[in-house]
């Protein structure tokens, strides 16, 4: 859509498809950063009986602008013992990683990246790179906390994968299609025809899968937690075993770019569940638009649905980081292969079968 | 002096307004070292726990040196514990600050006497910026202490060295 | 073809996150399976026992204080029973029946402390600031008392420095009425939590023989099965006069004596200190609590060692005097001191991360081990 | 619950060629003088008695008893020769509830001590800190080497009454 709309304005492919890479980053993921850790620092207070950042700017807006503005500041620590090569590149693949994702995700119908139709597959392609990234981190700070970090969250990161896979499996069988525009599609208007409640055809397939569809939701929240590095999961930097796993060594514009590539990758999973089950950028109960038959509000209606829906996921997320402790790495590994992967195929068995109805 | 400081010397508006911008971003987001040594150091987690919270003035608890640029020595600093504590300070990255929490960090407090193994006063190993007194200061004490660090780094010039 | 694997060293501390305070422990890692922890302590030895040799008693109560800063008011109750055995001088009863009080307060506050910090080591970081919201209820109590919240120097050798605060029993009375509810909801957040209990249970299991011959003492020993309490096995002070039972463990979520356990008797005795507290103020008589201070404390030539059931363990004092106005010679058993040395024997093949959770059981306050 | 006599008595007659020294009319708690080549076996046999089961050592602590000929160096701060270090072995029997406390004395000079960790595990670190701030040496002791001091501390033991502050340590002023 923005390509199309770019490339007939300018003619040339070369410029269109670089605005298009780098119109996300500037318009969506920096303010959205910069907003979700002032918003963790606030929920983790108030969950914790306290106000949280208060003395900068008001009730602490400008809290994390002030972060970013000393961070560039800070002094960019490279040890003589690191690999600087891979020092250097390390937080800059992780970002990647999970930057590029945002190139297929449907903000509203008409923004929207890329339309590729193998979108899911080209995501989980792309998070793979975030494992590389860590554990070029873990290796190159020469660091024995870095390194048992690193090797942690390269196991934890691959063996999440496959309950993520299946589950985005049963979906693509449901939907018939691996675009994400197809998925936002076919969720239309009502919040009834999201795929959490069945999809969008009215029938008996729509009420037997509704608890699978549920299940299905749980495990694929559960894996993405652990993808991302939160807690319960977040053994790979976990502050009271390994100082602070991967990203011990590093200071300065090196760690904001960690800590960006942490939030973007946390909104760019919850985009997901929630174009997969909850209907991507449609609004549950019908659009303001077409009331006052104004045709260019709706996709701005449809950019506030999505990002209130990814939002609330986030929130989710932060709320589980500040009440449960944190796994140890076997648990976690019984956790995902003894649990969500026997739970997770059987669902995608019982899916198919009622999607052959 | 370089060519460049004899220009900016007295400061125009263009680097004071950049200068108050960097002091502010710098003072508001003190980054503390999760490092505690004596009973200062469970004064300092009653500061940065719900009822004196800490995170009101943007200071949390980073675990590693890397990422932090204020280091609270709360508590007594021994023989054994001084080359550590240097070697903490020397990892941290450069715009960094170092509250001497309690009078045992201050000059041996108790100790001064007969304590064969305290250093007396952590400023015989890492230049310190803010003292607070008290055994174990209260955390109204450490705030304070924090309010005047703040107001220190507000005055920092980057110009006039 | 066996994959040849060597041993990696790995130095946790002197400054971590987790090792409450100034402790390094070496860790002798295969992969992630610990075979050896080699403690090294002293980081924080603030020499407690030459100042014994040069102040007089009455000088050193501030200084015990600053040894177990998470519960001083035992530690000063311990030196001051010892100190009044070698003067041979009775307290009048008002006294005994604050220093019970104030020394039950402070086991709940040195708990609540415990467990708040061993719920962050293991990764969950609301428990650790409901536990000081608490806490600092029971600051505030004592700040009305003595003025001081961390460090007193309020019980003296032969009464107190200054006598209750006229709403100290309303204030105590509102504390407890909202304690109560606060500990379920610690229960429920921490104690029954699943990943909470997969962590702690069956990690770092003391059996009760190892227990005794490596001489632990407190809530450890408590947890692998012994009903061993100095308040009712040595009776000190007036704890004979109330009714409380002394919480063992029991193993209802893994073996006896495992991390879980130990966790679950600090939880058990909090409850027990709070029955303590209520008989105490119910009972508690009128009088004078300065009147009993000599002026002069010359103690006659001899040794005592007055001991006394500190939040971690048992705490005894060896005093040695001359008859001078200095003692002699003060040796204190910290048991801290003591709990460290079976880190070693708990953290056999466990991971890692169960160090940090055994270490967090075993609850040790750096001050009192390097004293 | 065997009162002090008996205790000393059944030691007695269990050890003839060993002559203790039974103080009990001192103030406060009476005890018994053991020779330090001694100690493990009296140590062991106090465990393993059956109807004495001393199973914990409560406390082990040395004290420096300053009773040699004092002399006066340049500085004016006194010189010690002679003397005793005393070591105080405090037992405990969780079984019987009875309690006996041991002493040891060896002389000032190259004061050593059998050890008794092989009795009771705790005396580890208690004996580790008696080497370390008096300098007593325990003989077959796992690993002997300082505890609370700095490992190359090599200014003395702290804790003997005349002992000097070292003026400087790694570049730090040590005195106020």
């Amino acid at each position: 859509m923005i390509y199309d709309f770019f490339y007939n304005l300018t003619g040339s492919a070369l410029f269109s498809g670089l605005f298009v890479a780098i119109m996300p980053l500037l318009t969506f993921i920096l303010p959205f950063a910069l907003f979700a850790v002032l918003l963790e620092r606030k929920v983790a207070g108030h969950i914790q009986d306290r106000l949280g950042p208060m003395r900068v700017g008001y009730h602490g807006l400008l809290q994390t602008v002030a972060d970013i503005i000393k961070l560039i500041q800070k002094e960019d620590i490279i040890a003589r013992e690191n690999d600087k090569l891979l020092f250097n590149i390390a937080p800059v693949l992780t970002f990647v990683g999970s930057y590029a994702a945002f190139a297929v995700i449907p903000f509203s119908s008409i923004f929207l990246g890329a339309n590729l139709d193998l979108a899911i597959f080209y995501i989980i392609a792309v998070t793979g790179l975030v494992v590389v990234g860590i554990l070029m981190a873990g290796w190159a700070s020469n660091n024995k906390y870095s390194l048992l970090g690193a090797m942690r969250s390269a196991a934890q990161i691959v063996s999440y994968e496959i309950p993520t896979i299946i589950v985005i499996l049963s979906i693509v069988m449901i939907t018939g299609s691996m675009s994400l525009m197809t998925f936002s599609e076919n969720q239309t208007q009502y919040f009834w025809n999201w795929y959490i409640f069945g999809g969008p055809e009215f029938n008996l397939k729509k009420f037997l899968l509704i608890p699978f569809m549920f299940v299905g939701l749980i495990v694929i929240y559960i894996s993405t937690l652990a993808e991302v590095n939160r807690t319960p999961f977040d053994i790979p930097e976990a502050e009271s075993e390994l100082v602070s796993g991967y990203h011990t060594e590093y200071s300065g514009m090196k760690f904001a770019i960690f800590f960006l590539a942490e939030y973007a990758n946390m909104f760019a999973v919850s985009a997901l569940i929630a174009t997969m089950f909850f209907g991507g950028y449609h609004s549950p109960f019908g659009y303001l638009g077409n009331l006052l038959n104004i045709p260019w509000m709706i996709p701005v209606e449809q950019f506030f649905w999505f990002i209130s829906k990814g939002i609330f996921f986030v929130f989710v997320q932060m709320w589980l980081r500040w009440t449960l402790p944190r796994l140890r790495v076997d648990q976690l590994m019984t956790v995902s292969w003894k649990y969500l992967i026997p739970i997770s195929f059987v669902n995608l068995l019982i899916v198919g079968i009622i999607s052959l109805i | 002096m370089g060519l460049l400081d004899k220009e900016f010397s007295e400061g125009n508006i263009i680097i004071t307004t950049t200068e108050n911008l960097f002091n502010w971003a710098r003072l508001s987001s003190l980054w503390q070292v999760s490092f505690g040594l004596a009973c200062c150091a469970i004064e300092m987690m009653a500061t940065s726990a719900s009822h004196y919270d800490f995170d009101r003035f943007g200071v949390i608890p980073r675990p590693s040196p890397r990422q932090s640029d204020v280091i609270i020595v709360s508590g007594t600093v021994t023989l054994k514990m001084a080359l550590r504590v240097k070697r903490l300070y020397e990892q941290m990255p450069d715009p960094k600050y170092v509250i001497s929490m309690g009078s045992c960090s201050n000059c041996g407090g108790p100790y001064w006497e007969h304590g064969y193994h305290v250093l007396k006063g952590v400023d015989r190993v890492i230049p310190v910026d803010v003292y607070v007194p008290g055994c174990p200061p209260r955390p109204e004490a450490l705030l304070e202490g924090l309010l005047k660090l703040q107001e220190k780094i507000r005055n920092e010039s980057l110009s006039k060295s | 073809m066996s994959v040849r694997t060597e041993e990696m060293v790995l130095n946790m501390g002197p400054q971590h996150p987790s090792t409450h305070g100034v402790l390094r422990l070496e860790l002798t890692l295969e992969g992630e399976i610990i075979t050896k922890v080699v403690p090294h302590i002293g980081y924080l030895h603030r020499c407690f026992e030459k100042h014994c040799e040069v102040m007089t008693y009455p000088q050193i109560i501030p200084y015990t204080d600053r040894m177990d800063y998470l519960a001083a008011m035992c530690n000063e109750l311990g030196f001051v029973i010892g100190v009044e055995k070698l003067l041979a001088i009775q307290v009048p009863e008002r006294v005994e029946y604050i220093r019970v009080i104030m020394a039950e307060l402070q086991r709940i506050a040195s708990h609540l402390v415990a467990i708040g910090t061993y719920g962050a080591d293991i990764g969950a970081f609301t428990p650790f600031l409901y536990c000081f919201r608490d806490r600092e209820k029971i600051l505030n109590l004592f700040e009305i008392t003595c003025g001081a919240r961390l460090l007193y120097n309020y019980i003296w050798i032969g009464g107190l420095s200054h006598d209750l605060h006229p709403d100290f029993i309303r204030l105590t009375k509102e504390f407890i009425r909202e304690f109560k509810p606060n500990l379920r909801e610690l229960n429920n957040l921490l104690t029954y939590n699943k990943i909470f209990i997969d962590r702690t249970a069956n990690i770092g299991i003391l059996p009760l023989e190892t227990a005794i011959n490596y001489g632990v003492t407190g809530p450890m020993l408590r947890a692998s099965g012994l009903r061993w309490d100095l308040r009712k096995d040595d009776s000190y002070s007036i704890y004979n006069k109330f009714d409380f039972e002394i919480p063992i463990g029991e193993g209802k979520m893994g073996t006896i004596g495992d991390s879980w356990d130990r966790y679950f008797v600090r939880v058990r005795e909090m409850e027990e200190s709070i029955k303590i507290i209520e008989q105490a103020i119910e009972q508690i008589p009128d009088g004078d609590v300065t009147a009993g201070i000599p002026k002069r404390i010359k103690p006659v030539v001899g040794h005592i060692y007055s001991r006394v059931e500190n939040p971690r363990g048992e705490l005894g004092y060896f005093i040695i005097s001359d008859g001078s106005a200095t003692p002699f010679r003060v040796k204190v058993r910290a048991p801290s001191f003591v709990n460290l040395q079976v880190l070693d024997v708990l953290c056999r093949g466990h991971m890692v991360a169960d160090v940090i959770a055994i270490l967090g059981s075993v609850d040790i306050v750096l001050g009192e081990v390097d004293r | 619950m065997k009162s002090f006599e008996e205790i000393s008595k059944l030691l007695i007659n269990q050890f003839p060629s060993i002559n203790f020294e039974i103080k009990s009319d001192v103030k406060f708690e009476p005890y018994i003088i053991v020779p330090p080549n001694q100690i493990d076996n009296v140590c062991l046999f106090l465990r393993d008695n059956i109807d004495l089961q001393f199973d914990s050592l409560v406390n082990l602590s040395a004290v420096d008893d300053f009773n040699g000929e004092k002399t006066k160096d340049e500085q004016g701060n006194d010189i010690m020769k002679g003397g005793t270090l005393s070591l105080y072995y405090h037992l405990e029997s969780i079984k019987y509830r009875h309690k006996i406390l041991l002493r040891v004395l060896t002389d000032r000079d190259n004061p050593s001590v059998l050890s008794v960790t092989s009795v009771w595990n705790s005396a580890n670190w208690h004996e580790r800190e008696a080497f370390d701030l008096f300098g007593i040496n325990f003989i077959n002791h796992p690993d002997l080497r300082r505890i609370l001091m700095p490992y190359d501390w090599e200014f003395g033991h702290p804790l003997r009454k005349d002992y000097q502050n070292p003026e400087f340590y790694q570049g730090m002023k040590v005195p106020y």
